[in-house]
């Protein structure tokens, strides 16, 4: 088992933190895992993006051009990595702020509206967790337990009474997560 | 916590291994893509734990000059920067390797040159390996290519830093700096005391006692045949370093019929190249020196009397390939292959450019 | 009575520190350099402090100030002793850490260095031998060179014009908030000596008593690059640098 | 009334001729010689062994540390 | 005065060829072996004459970024310094490269490394040639070995440095700074007045027309496909240079068995070796690199082909020689000798070294 | 009267300065340097030296300006503005030379090249983005960070013993004799906007005139640096920053 | 008395929504919008025609100059 | 023709002076000449030395171990050069200041009373030129009326008064020089 997936939005959209949480589940659950964030002043105000690769085996480059899924989080990123889904391979995207939709037809393209979840929920921080749950829908690469394993190994102890939380919204992205 | 693995970028575990190591004093300047080694240092506060000294210098001229000022009492002292600021440095550098002091260096280097890019680059080598300073000095140059090396090389740096009294620096890029991956922490060692750094460093600017005579720490010899007997120490004492230190990796070298020779980050897209030459077929094995220098000429060597051709890979225009060749001396062809400014090369091309450049 | 007599009935008045060994100086006749090497090694030697003292050279004539005060010495990069002091002081909390530079070290080149170790309130020492001029290299203008002042580098004289205004770094350091003790004086006659040597001594005190950093400014002469005798030299010290630079302390926050 | 008598030692292979101890001295009585040491410099001596007072601002403002004075007190 | 033969330091000379070809700014900083470029300079006032303007900057670091700013728009500008202050220089120097501005630069070398001695070495080639600061760049550098080639290096630097925009560099030494020699000086030239500036060198930042789009003078690009595209622009350029703009001299090597390599002020001791060896029935030539960088290859690659063996003579513990194998590639046997700290060898010890290590 | 109307038949009171390009600007929502990039433009369009003006960029969130406002440009390397300047202006005299930086670039790492540039009353203007951080390099602590304030290398608040104290170097350019204008501005409304943009065109004539050097420094937000809104950034630049950083001219050589 | 009406032109692609121009308005007439432009930031707009006095004080504190004004002069 | 000289004595002296004039000579002459002094800071009120090569032919190195010639002006520059002259080379000395004067046999060693006779010429200036004189005497290398067109070069002309006196203690120079 080997995946190469983006993670890209805007600045403030905890992208860097949902790739670090996909990354310790893999640890988590013993996979090989590495992040690799596109990092510098571009990214001030901008767009980020973060590089995750899950494996069972040793992971060589961490740095990538074709990604096996791609998470993508605002329009610009669409624009940008669209083209660099490998063929089969998946996109998921937030309504939310995306005009123009993918048009690719050659891979499994998913839409998943986790802001406006997340607003319902009241829980704007539960955005991340909501995505993940729709990816691990689609690719279980790793185990939910694992996942929830890494929170509680990253969260400060004051912040565990959130897991149970954060439970909820990733089963919840698995129930919204709809084939566009 | 112990054996406890975690999963950290390159920066915070070399930040966090020199705390561990006992690291007596960290000086530097923030500069992307390295400010992340500062940065975890002020939040994990050693100057409470292990009383190590953490500074935020005005410069990285300053910074190397206060690790050579703390270099020069016999403390472990360490900076980090990345590529324009480590030419800031080299007046510094050439300074403490003429005073013969240990000391540990990060270049987390950049794109260049000049302010260039912030994208992972291995364009310092020259600067790194033949003396970016003036005067004929060597710096010991170690090579990490994963998130473990990156902690472990601070004591590998300071152990030989001190062995020899001569600079230690880990040449390390961006992909290595910024990523996360898995890792083991050392365990925490105790800071040595004052008292064990005056008994184990003699040498050392530490206060004059009756015992010994007083303690300079100079680079400076106005007298040519002086200076001439200083340079000619060195020049010996990096042949011992050439003897005894060569660090280096094989990877699926011992049948092959060609060799990449790459380090650091370009190794590991390396490691994947040879993977997928092999699948079609192509014998390829890996060479990764680990010091750049002292640099494997001996494997080297070895190997340009058993395989076909040698690719250097690095993510610059060619410069160890120069190192290589020098080994090879025309033995069999020896090629480059890169990327610029900031691109790090995909393992197919890597592959294209082995056929291409030296089996076809 | 004869000599002899004196000698071996009466008291020794003065001596050289023996701190300052016996080894010549390089110094040219009559260079202030000297006096001031003296002064160190008798305030060191009266603080007892002969085995805590880590000093710094510059990169100036006093380069080999190591040579001859016997303690223990690292010798820095043109202008950055103040960035080792740092380091040193930070390390070794309990150690006399003092830097020894001129005008073109520690006002030019090291002018940044000085005045962020200044700022930082590191716990040291700045000796600081303001002989307008660029000693070791030749005599060549340095920032501190007054204006109309003929050097190798200024052949005509210093011209706010060409070469702008003589830099006050002295009037600087005592501006900042990390400064302790600051200080000008100079070693041209025996009472003018006393006085530097207590504000030597003053600075030390205050270093080792981590009240900040300090700095000691000995307006001085440097008869070969002012290609003047020695008493002419002094003679032309009073007369000129004095305005530019006038002597005492300009702070002191153990007075305030 | 007790009458202070000095002299000074001068350490003339060190010596300089740099002549700031022959300004110096407030009584005058210090000169530098014709002959040359072995680095070539004219040195100081003493010119008037009764008149030193001991005072030793020559051995102060010497930059090369070249002189020790030595006195004495004597009741006349 | 014309062709008037006359006698001066080969820093002298320097300083007045820059005022007669016609340079428009110096800045530069004191230091041991070179001050008297800087004096000479004021001594002569060109403001006065020329409209040069001669600046003593605070620093070496301000030294070449004066230079990088003058540079930039479009003015011929130098420095001089020597070795420590050259280290300092090497983030600027990468700056000027990455901008892509001419300029010249000089370093009258001194024994190293650190604060080192002042007396003569040629320990910094490898600084010079390979790149110093950060990056991959190359700066074009021109050994002169006479108090004339001193002077004449000033407009050849800068008529390479502006055709190809790209800093020069004259690397000397102490003996060649310091010593008098006979020498002509070049006639003087009119300084170009700024509308032939803005005329001939229209990328210059020398104020925003209406005619053009904003010049903008940086080294800066972060995005690593555009900074790639820079760095290929580069390696082109270096080709290019290295196609056209090699520069040595043959001393007697039509029938030579054994070629010393060697510039500079070891070109001289060179060729008196030489002379010694042939009284001795050794049949040796002299290849003088006049350009470091563009290293002569080709020619010393033919030699190659001729030659039983060569000698690199450098007042260093062996850098040029790694330029001469990696040339020569293994095809016969090429050794270093030379002098460390400051020290300048005997010509009778060259020719006892050429024995001991390429004849035997 | 519609919305349409007032435009066709109004006069338009606020138009960003032609000078100001298309181009978006990479700063962060609410960023000072946008402000100060305006006033820049608008002053040299004003002044009519749109084809004069050599800017200097730093190394820093505003390393980009050239990219935003259409003169000549150089981008200098890190704190080294002021001496591409002096150079700059020393070959063009009847250019209009200035610098743009942080006090990273400027009181950090540049100390030596502004000082030095400042004294020898170089005629260029430096404008001096003080927003007590370093806000291109994610947030680290500047000399101009204020005691107890948290950032990247100080996250647990500014301590005076480990880090010293906040440099107050535009206070030190009003000391130096080659100064002709030093003032201290800000930007967070429009009656502090107007008042800068008055001070730039001070700064800018002096330059012209040949006074001397000139420096303008900003009391500027940086909103991420600081984690903090814009409007919240304004506001704590005022409750905190104008107490270390008094507002008004410094030193004005033609008000004397 | 003539009365001042003004309006406001927002560069609604440039805007960065940082919410600036909202505070300095005077008469509290501006807000950001719910919607995003391309970029993702929820940008400016007039949300009171009538009370727009163009001052300008909204666009002269915009850091990225997204606002231009215009006003007229209205005799009642 | 070729000849290797040193000049050592203390900085004071006019060594570097003297041997400039040398090597103005030299060029007058339509010689090959070379001039290097030893520089730097322990030159600094210590000796002082210089290299002056005349030669017909191209010089090569300017930088001697050995030399021809040595012209002696001080004890510690005595001490250091005497055994550099090559065997059946010529070493001058003054006696001032000289206190062990040369013992070696193998050269030609000669004694000049410049100083004495510069002081008694009343003219302390005109010591170098004395010394000169009576190396021309030894080795006359260049002719008189080359230093003499030498000086005029150099000089500025409202020194050129000066130039029949300089005349005047060159032929002093080879007059007072002995044999010791
Ligand atoms: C980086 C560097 N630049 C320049 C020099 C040359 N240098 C040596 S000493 C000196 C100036 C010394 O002047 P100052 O500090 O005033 O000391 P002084 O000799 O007058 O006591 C200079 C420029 C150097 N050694 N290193
Ligand atoms: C020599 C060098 N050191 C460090 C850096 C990294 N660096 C880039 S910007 C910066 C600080 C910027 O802070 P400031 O000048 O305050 O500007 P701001 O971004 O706050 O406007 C630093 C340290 C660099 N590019 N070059
Ligand atoms: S050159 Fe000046 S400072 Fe240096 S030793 Fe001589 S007199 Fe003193
Ligand atoms: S001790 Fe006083 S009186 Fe005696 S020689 Fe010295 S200065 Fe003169
Ligand atoms: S002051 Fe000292 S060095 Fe000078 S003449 Fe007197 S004894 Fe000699
Ligand atoms: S980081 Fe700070 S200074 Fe930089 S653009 Fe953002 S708000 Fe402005
Ligand atoms: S012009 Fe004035 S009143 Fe109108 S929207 Fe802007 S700030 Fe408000
Ligand atoms: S001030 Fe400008 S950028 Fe900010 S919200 Fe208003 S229009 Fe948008
Ligand atoms: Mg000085
Ligand atoms: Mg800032």
């Amino acid at each position: 088992m080997k995946e190469e997936i983006i993670i890209a939005g805007f600045g403030g959209q905890g992208v860097l933190s949902m790739g670090k949480i996909l990354a310790y589940s893999g640890l988590m659950d013993g996979k090989e895992v590495t992040w690799m964030p596109a990092y510098g002043p571009e990214q001030r105000g901008g767009t980020a993006n973060v590089t995750v690769i899950v494996s069972d085996e040793k992971i060589s480059s961490p740095i990538l051009s074709t990604y096996d899924i791609a998470i993508i989080l605002n329009q610009p990123s669409l624009e940008k990595f669209e083209s660099k889904v490998k063929p089969g391979g998946i996109l998921i995207y937030d309504g939310y702020g995306i005009i123009n939709p993918p048009t690719r037809k050659d891979i499994g393209v998913y839409c998943i509206d986790a802001m406006d979840e997340a607003t319902e929920m009241k829980n704007t921080k539960a955005f991340n967790m909501i995505v993940l749950g729709g990816l691990l829908k689609i690719k279980p690469m790793v185990a939910i337990e694992s996942v929830l394993k890494g929170l509680k190994k990253t969260l400060p102890v004051r912040h565990h009474h959130l897991i149970p939380m954060n439970e909820q919204a990733i089963i919840r992205g698995g129930e919204i997560i709809r084939k566009q | 916590m112990e054996k406890e693995v975690l999963l950290m970028k390159g920066n915070e575990a070399i930040a966090l291994a020199a705390i561990r190591y006992g690291v007596d004093g960290y000086f530097g300047y923030p500069i992307t893509p390295q400010s992340e080694i500062l940065e975890t240092l002020t939040l994990e506060k050693p100057w409470e734990t292990t009383g190590m000294v953490v500074l935020q210098a005005e410069s990285e001229v300053a910074s190397i000059n206060m690790v050579y000022g703390g270099a020069g009492t016999g403390k472990k002292v360490m900076t980090s920067s990345s590529s324009p600021g480590m030419s800031l440095m080299q007046e510094g550098v050439s300074y403490i390797a003429g005073a013969e002091l240990p000391c540990l260096l990060v270049n987390v280097m950049r794109g260049g040159p000049g302010l260039g890019t912030i994208q992972p680059s291995q364009a310092d080598y020259f600067q790194s390996v033949k003396g970016g300073g003036h005067g004929d000095y060597r710096v010991i140059t170690l090579a990490p290519n994963s998130v473990q090396e990156m902690a472990d090389f601070v004591k590998l740096g300071f152990d030989l830093a001190f062995k020899y009294r001569n600079p230690a620096l880990i040449l390390s890029d961006g992909v290595i700096g910024q990523m996360m991956e898995k890792i083991v922490l050392p365990e925490q060692v105790k800071r040595r005391t004052d008292e064990e750094v005056v008994k184990q460093c003699p040498w050392a600017a530490t206060g004059h006692t009756k015992d010994r005579k007083p303690n300079w720490i100079t680079s400076l010899e106005l007298s040519p045949e002086e200076m001439e007997k200083n340079n000619i120490r060195f020049q010996e004492k990096y042949k011992e370093i050439e003897k005894n230190e060569v660090l280096y990796e094989e990877i699926q070298c011992e049948d092959a019929d060609y060799l990449i020779v790459a380090f650091g980050s370009m190794a590991r897209i390396g490691s994947k190249a040879i993977e997928i030459a092999r699948e079609q077929g192509i014998k390829v094995g890996l060479l990764r020196p680990i010091t750049l220098w002292p640099f494997p000429k001996d494997i080297i060597s070895e190997y340009a009397d058993k395989v076909k051709g040698m690719l250097s890979l690095e993510i610059n225009a060619g410069q160890m390939v120069e190192d290589v060749r020098l080994t090879v001396n025309g033995r069999i062809p020896v090629e480059h292959f890169g990327r610029l400014g900031g691109i790090v090369p995909d393992p197919d091309k890597v592959v294209e450019a082995l056929k291409a450049k030296i089996i076809q | 009575m004869t000599k002899e007599e004196i000698i071996s009935q009466g008291t020794l008045a003065y001596k050289k520190p023996t701190l300052l060994n016996d080894t010549q100086m390089h110094y040219c006749p009559g260079c202030s350099h000297g006096v001031v090497h003296k002064l160190v090694a008798e305030v060191i030697e009266e603080m007892g402090m002969e085995d805590k003292a880590l000093g710094i050279s510059p990169v100036g004539c006093a380069v080999f100030i190591y040579k001859y005060i016997d303690i223990d010495w690292e010798e820095a990069a043109h202008g950055r002793a103040p960035a080792l002091a740092t380091a040193m002081k930070r390390l070794w909390n309990d150690r006399l850490v003092f830097t020894y530079q001129g005008d073109g070290d520690l006002a030019c080149i090291g002018t940044g260095e000085t005045i962020h170790a200044l700022n930082r309130g590191e716990n040291i020492t700045i000796i600081f031998i303001n002989n307008a001029i660029y000693g070791m290299t030749g005599g060549q203008m340095a920032p501190t060179t007054l204006m109309g002042m003929k050097t190798s580098t200024s052949p005509f004289g210093r011209d706010a014009k060409l070469h702008g205004y003589p830099l006050h770094i002295t009037e600087i350091a005592a501006t900042l908030e990390g400064t302790a003790y600051v200080s000008r004086q100079s070693v041209e006659s025996v009472a003018a000596i006393r006085k530097a040597k207590k504000a030597i001594r003053k600075a030390f005190d205050y270093s080792m008593a981590g009240k900040g950093s300090n700095l000691v400014e000995i307006v001085s002469t440097c008869n070969s690059g002012w290609k003047m005798s020695p008493e002419k030299a002094n003679e032309w010290m009073k007369e000129n640098m004095f305005d530019y630079y006038p002597k005492g302390d300009l702070k002191d926050i153990g007075a305030e | 009334m007790a009458k202070i008598r000095g002299t000074i030692v001068v350490n003339t292979e060190r010596c300089k001729g740099c002549n700031l101890c022959v300004v110096a001295c407030p009584v005058h009585i210090i000169t530098l010689q014709k002959e040359v040491n072995r680095k070539g410099y004219n040195y100081a001596q003493l010119i008037n062994e009764e008149a030193c007072i001991g005072c030793a601002s020559c051995a102060t403002v010497c930059p090369d540390g070249c002189i020790e004075v030595y006195k004495i007190k004597m009741d006349k």
